[in-house]
């Protein structure tokens, strides 16, 4: 038996396994494709990832969104690059446009679809480099665009929002369809110095994990006092309440008439509350905008939390708070440095003086607890005027 | 902002995604948009919807495979049952499920045993197993140091009835990514895989043929420096002192090898990830098994380290508990203790000074 | 371990502190060690203890002076009140308050009211205000930055009612330190503050008269350099960039000043300070006003802070919640809502890489 | 008026006013002795301190102990040299002891006693350089001995512990006692690259502060359940068993029987409970000794905690590992680096390795969430060990 024989033989074997099962499952659906899976296979039993990038390539109308793949094996497989397709808000695809995908992946691809990507594209693998040109023709002419690669804003990814879900506190597929009118180019052009996301949650329970997943993160929130709607809070029981009063972790509710009232200065918008109430007690009425910044899952260092930057009263502050984060990134980041990696570098206190902010507790988590830094002239000036005229009392 | 250069030939296109929006959800969602009061869960995997006029709909929800990869044949299948009860639309979710939206709840209930009749499970919501997703992993991409897809298909498998049938303490949400870029999402699941190189890669003389420069920009600790050799020729060497076995130059240029990935190659379990965008903010996954060979395809190991994990927080959490919350109630020490996982150094030197400073010396070597 | 050079001189003394403790402890007490069952607040600054076998003992809490400084002659009055009613011994608690043990109520009352004649108050357990402690400051110390003795008597002076009369949230320290070397404890208190040079140290002629070598070798941060100047003559040079202006080096040689004390030096505020083994942990108090200037006698800037953070403590934390849970609970943000203090920048940074590994530089300039 | 004049002249106008006032006053204190009051003032009045270290003296038979402090003001005031003295543990101090201090604080000094410093060391100010090496013969004739200075163990303090406290694990005065009967040496001779402090407490309450105040701190603990002694419990009556209930953190308590039971595998020391119940709740009764490292209130960069290092049975271990810490730290420190700063340095599993011990869960408060690390072939099969025999469920 040659090498080669031997490797596809023994992936075989291991692929076997992996096809048993009841999950849903991805090599019962790749066996249905030309896709080669005797080099999945391959690579399994060398343990052994067999692919490597395959260079860049310029197709006119497609300055992202084609991901070039050929592997170190061509005796087994050769190569499986892949388009990425943006898709509508809230990742609802109407079955017509999912035919077309379908379509165009048996045309030009292995006739499998992924879908979805983690960051929400479908993208169609297995497309031969002469084909690429046409394909992009063709699927331009469609009326459907491919794009999220290289650095540039990848996919903006929302929950579901007012769509569907009652806790919204914000459109978040609006605010989606909003940011592409108004800076396609950002996703368009592949000239950052490193990709950028943005996603977008309706509420603080966060289901885009725009805190953690993105480089900018809006979140949908609210600042006046949650709403007990109507008599609903009564008729959950007494059990059921005190649990709610029990939820609260900053003690803001306490029992009163049969019901419950919410001190809104101390609410922190946790949701909790909400999630017991079952539609009883809503989000409050004077919404805010939370804008996150520098979240990313490899940091050199492990992943990055982000930090909460500004709440915002309004969708054009939000946006002009983007284009403002962009102008920075863009000049200050270096080479494959992601905005968190940036700010890590710089500290929170240097992003912010380079976004002409002013610092405020809430870019905080906690305070500092060391008593080492400098003071100028101007502050002890200040200071001396805030704290003027306390009193004494012997 | 820096200026931009871009040619002339692309300005011209792209207008981006499809949109409005409002012109791919069902129709009779329109009506309801930003009016929704209350939801229900009805039975595994359907939820009722209430708007504030009372209209309702239902949503159901399937699982998907684990690293999204469908045939057209059977995406074509579900499309139609879109078609049939969905109003012409599906989605899909965060975490990669097919959701479709139904006017009534009979047509849901035949939604739901169509879906399983393809052999989509429907369920996933409330104290459930609500998602495995998984990267492209060996399946297509260059970096992978673990077969993320099939990991989570074994691990599907095994907690499949905790999707639908068995109900677990809370949540449970379960990611595994290739390499430690995460695109799996892992360090914010419940359970997490990521995989790892524990090796540093060698310069082999292939590397003639791959951009230099650009090979050296991949890395992000700035480990790979450009040299030339005697004879003229430039060529590139990793500083293994600084290098943190990313890979990131392994998939950049194929004259970059791990020597032996057979070997060190695996990947970790982090536990306890979870987003949120409250005060209390994100917690990421924290490490607990620092590696796990690869072996496919039934990963014995893996299937065992996160098996005790769960059954462990199944027995031992409060009702509501997710695994963040479990632990932070009961503590790191507990938390080995009860489940019986040895403790490894890797996990320590969080936060140190060496850990943030110092590269692959101050972690734990 | 390295071998130690120890002088044969002094080789031959020192057995250390008194001991057996046994033989300072009241004669009641002996049988009572080890058999505590329960104790009682009886009334402010009056504790009953009751042992296994319903033995009682009364302990009196007599406010301490800021600094501890008392005269021989008040020491000996207070003395005669340890013999009188403390069975001939006395002892100071951890926050340098004077404790009795008196072995009966009566007589635990009598001492009370004696100790009031004197002018120490008694009081300061359960929601009360429970020690105002400060290190040396300018009346002994060579570093401070700050004179945390008079300080405190100003805030002891203000806050006094609360040791004894009026309760509070909960239990309520305060502590003051010269320098950020803390001696006073400050950091650990729910109320702290302490000294800070803001300036950067200038070396003078008079440095010639110090030991150079001795010190850089106080520098913490390896800012200071030993030169040579073009005659040969040693001296020292500051790194400003390193230096993180803890006055150390001012303190060790009478040669290096700070020009401007009475302008750059001053105090922060920091508060949230508790002390705790169990496994949450010790919170250190976080820096909420980052400078106050020194305006002996009356610091009316720094009791019109303390006042605002106290006040509001009063009005908005629940019963039981000490500073830092009441700021757990509520958040930084609206700390500062509801007291009204502004926010300086010098609070951020906190835990940020530069902010580590950088000094002056990574720190809110 | 001359300069030196018109400091002393506003200095005391500034001192006047801080001699008002209801607090116990260190000012009226002080002006009944011979501390030079108006040096203090002349210093509050520049706002400047006028104090600087004044040398080294060495006084055969004190090694450590003594403080010389000059001024740069001489013709305001001269020195206050001052003699730290040790005191016996928990800082009980017999009426005969007390009056020998403040002799010789009349004889020698100027008739001042620190009492306390906040190392719960006595302190006797005042004493004229060429006095000190009298004083030291004389106070040692008496039976006194001071210490407490230098790059030493400085004074072991502790809280009071058993003799006073029934939460006490440990009788935390006679472990004072012991550990100076062994190790007196530390204290005496001050060999170590800078000061080093133990103190201890009987809780984990933490009265003595040994978490954060200490570079080694011992706190007396337990590790099965706290115990529900007798029916004292049930006498609280409902309110107040509900609010014991409530207040653990890891909801270790239920209600039964009227009473509670506690799940000891859950509990994890807090103390709440028995805060909350009179008596009627007590420690466990296996006892475990905490060590804690490290802690610090001036790090480089800010106050360093103090980390976990281990948990122990007895006090012999307790001793044993002070003299294994001391070892390293000995041998490992650079000049002038305290223990704490000496782990952040070279990172707590640095420290571990040093120590000769495994690292444990307990030596962290939380676990590594970055991913890049190597790992051993020994420990690739250690592990592949341990995980083997996993079963397969399709
Ligand atoms: C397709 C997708 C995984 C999937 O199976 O769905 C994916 C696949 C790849 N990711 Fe990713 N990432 C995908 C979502 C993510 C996510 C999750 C997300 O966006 O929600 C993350 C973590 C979030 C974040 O950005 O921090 C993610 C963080 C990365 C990184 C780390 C970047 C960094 O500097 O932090 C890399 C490496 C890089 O860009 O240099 C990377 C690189 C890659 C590359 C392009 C590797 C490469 O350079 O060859 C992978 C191509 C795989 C292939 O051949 O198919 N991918 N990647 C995901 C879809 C992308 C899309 O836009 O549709
Ligand atoms: C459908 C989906 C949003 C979407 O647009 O795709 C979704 C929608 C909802 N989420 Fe979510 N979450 C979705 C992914 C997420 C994610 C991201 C993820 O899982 O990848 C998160 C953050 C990650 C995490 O879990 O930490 C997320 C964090 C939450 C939480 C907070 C859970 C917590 O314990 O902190 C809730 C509240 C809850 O479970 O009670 C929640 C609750 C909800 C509910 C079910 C409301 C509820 O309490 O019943 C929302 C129903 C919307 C609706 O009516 O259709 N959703 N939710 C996502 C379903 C993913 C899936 O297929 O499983
Ligand atoms: C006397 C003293 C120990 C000593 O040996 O000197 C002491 C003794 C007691 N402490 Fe303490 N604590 C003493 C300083 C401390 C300190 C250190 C300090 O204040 O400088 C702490 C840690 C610092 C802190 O507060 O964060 C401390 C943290 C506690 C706690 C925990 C408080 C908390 O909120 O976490 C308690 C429990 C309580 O208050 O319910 C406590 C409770 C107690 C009680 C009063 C028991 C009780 O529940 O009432 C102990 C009485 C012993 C007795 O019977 O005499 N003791 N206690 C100290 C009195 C200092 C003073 O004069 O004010
Ligand atoms: C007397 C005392 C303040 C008081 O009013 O009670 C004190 C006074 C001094 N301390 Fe302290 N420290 C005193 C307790 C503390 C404490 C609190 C404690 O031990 O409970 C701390 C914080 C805890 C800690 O150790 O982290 C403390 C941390 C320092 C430091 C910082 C050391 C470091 O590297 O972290 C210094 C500076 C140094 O040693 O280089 C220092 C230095 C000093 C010097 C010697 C300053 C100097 O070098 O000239 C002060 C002499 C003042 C004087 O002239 O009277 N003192 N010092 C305290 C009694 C000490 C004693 O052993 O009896
Ligand atoms: S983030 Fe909030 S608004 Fe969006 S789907 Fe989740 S729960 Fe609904
Ligand atoms: S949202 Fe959270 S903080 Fe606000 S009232 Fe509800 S439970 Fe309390
Ligand atoms: S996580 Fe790594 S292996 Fe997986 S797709 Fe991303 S880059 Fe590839
Ligand atoms: S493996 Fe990563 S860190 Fe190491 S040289 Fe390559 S790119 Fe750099
Ligand atoms: S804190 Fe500073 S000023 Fe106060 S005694 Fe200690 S070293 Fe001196
Ligand atoms: S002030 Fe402190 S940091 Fe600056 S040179 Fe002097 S000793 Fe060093
Ligand atoms: S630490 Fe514990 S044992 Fe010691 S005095 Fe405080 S409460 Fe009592
Ligand atoms: S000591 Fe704390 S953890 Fe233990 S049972 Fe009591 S309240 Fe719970």
């Amino acid at each position: 038996m040659t090498d080669v024989v031997e490797e596809v033989a023994k992936g075989r074997e291991i692929v076997k396994e992996i096809e048993k099962g009841k999950w849903p499952n991805f090599i019962r659906e790749a066996k249905k494709t030309r896709y080669p899976v005797d080099l999945y296979g391959a690579s399994l039993y060398l343990k052994r990832d067999l692919f490597t990038t395959g260079g860049y390539v310029s197709v006119p109308g497609a300055p992202t969104g084609i991901l070039m793949r050929v592997t170190s094996r061509p005796d087994i497989g050769e190569s499986t690059n892949v388009v990425r397709v943006l898709i509508p808000s809230g990742n609802f695809i109407s079955s017509e446009m999912m035919d077309k995908f379908c379509d165009f992946a048996d045309k030009y691809g292995v006739g499998m679809l992924h879908a979805l990507s983690t960051s929400h594209n479908v993208e169609i693998p297995g497309i031969p480099k002469e084909k690429i040109r046409d394909f992009v023709v063709e699927f331009r002419e469609a009326g459907l665009e491919i794009g999220s690669t290289g650095d540039a804003f990848r996919n903006t990814t929302t929950c579901v929002g007012s769509t569907l879900c009652e806790y919204a506190n914000l459109n978040t597929m609006a605010m989606r369809d909003a940011f592409y009118d108004r800076f396609n180019d950002y996703a368009k052009y592949p000239t950052f110095p490193h990709k950028v996301k943005l996603k977008i949650s309706g509420c603080p329970l966060d289901c885009a994990r725009s805190t953690q997943k993105a480089d900018i993160g809006v979140v949908g929130s609210w600042e006046d006092t949650p709403e007990v709607y109507g008599s609903g809070i009564q008729k959950l029981g007494n059990e059921k309440i005190d649990a709610i009063v029990n939820s609260c972790p900053t003690l803001a509710i306490s029992r009163s008439n049969g019901g419950i009232s919410i001190r809104g200065d101390d609410c922190i918008q946790c949701m909790k509350c909400l999630r017991k109430a079952e539609g009883a007690i809503r989000p409050g009425k004077k919404k805010k905008f939370l804008i996150y910044v520098g979240g990313k899952l490899r940091g050199k260092k492990g992943p990055l939390s982000s930090k909460l930057l500004m709440k915002v009263d309004t969708e054009e502050e939000v946006m002009n708070t983007i284009e403002k984060i962009v102008e920075v990134f863009t000049d200050h980041a270096a080479r494959k440095e992601r905005l968190g990696d940036l700010i890590f570098r710089i500290g929170m206190k240097g992003f912010l003086d380079l976004m002409e902010m002013e610092p405020k507790p809430l870019n905080l988590k906690d305070l500092r607890t060391n008593v080492f830094y400098p003071v100028s002239e101007a502050q002890r000036n200040e200071i001396a005027e805030h704290f003027s005229g306390g009193g004494s009392n012997d | 902002m820096k200026s931009r250069n871009i040619s002339q030939e692309v300005e011209a296109m792209i207008e981006g995604p499809p949109r409005p929006y409002l012109n791919y959800i069902p129709e009779y969602l329109k009506e309801s948009v930003g009016k929704w009061v209350t939801h229900r869960l009805e039975e595994p995997g359907l939820i009722e919807h209430v708007d504030s006029e009372g209209r309702k709909v239902y949503t159901v929800k399937a699982a998907a495979t684990p690293n999204g990869r469908y045939s057209t044949d059977t995406i074509r299948k579900i499309n139609a049952l879109a078609r049939k009860y969905a109003g012409g639309s599906m989605r899909f979710t965060q975490a990669l499920n097919m959701e479709f939206v139904v006017s009534d709840l009979a047509k849901a209930r035949e939604l739901k045993s169509e879906l399983k009749k393809l052999g989509f499970p429907v369920g996933g919501w409330k104290e459930h197993l609500w998602s495995l997703t998984s990267c492209a992993g060996y399946f297509h991409c260059a970096l992978a140091a673990t077969d993320a897809p099939s990991v989570i298909q074994r691990l599907g498998n095994e907690l499949s009835e905790y999707f639908d049938e068995k109900e677990l303490p809370a949540k449970l949400t379960v990611a595994a990514s290739g390499c430690p870029s995460s695109c799996g999402g892992s360090f914010l699941t419940d359970i997490s895989i990521n995989g790892i190189h524990t090796e540093i890669p060698v310069v082999t003389e292939g590397v003639k043929n791959c951009d230099l420069q650009g090979t050296a920009f991949t890395c992000p600790v700035g480990a790979i420096q450009l040299k030339t050799l005697q004879n003229g020729e430039k060529t590139i060497e990793i500083r293994e002192n600084l290098c943190i076995g990313c890979g990131l130059c392994v998939g950049a240029c194929g004259g970059i090898i791990f020597k032996t990935p057979e070997k060190t190659d695996g990947h970790a379990i982090s536990i306890g990830g979870k987003a949120s965008a409250s005060r209390y903010g994100t917690t990421l996954g924290r490490i607990v098994v620092p590696f796990l060979p690869n072996e496919p395809p039934h990963y014995e190991k893996t299937v065992k380290a996160v098996r005790t994990i769960v059954d462990t927080w199944i027995r031992d959490a409060r009702k509501g508990e997710r695994i963040a919350d479990w632990v932070d109630r009961i503590g790191w020490e507990k938390f080995f203790e009860k489940t019986g996982l040895p403790f490894y150094p890797q996990s320590m030197d969080y936060l140190d000074i060496r850990a943030i400073t110092t590269l692959r010396d101050g972690s734990g070597r």
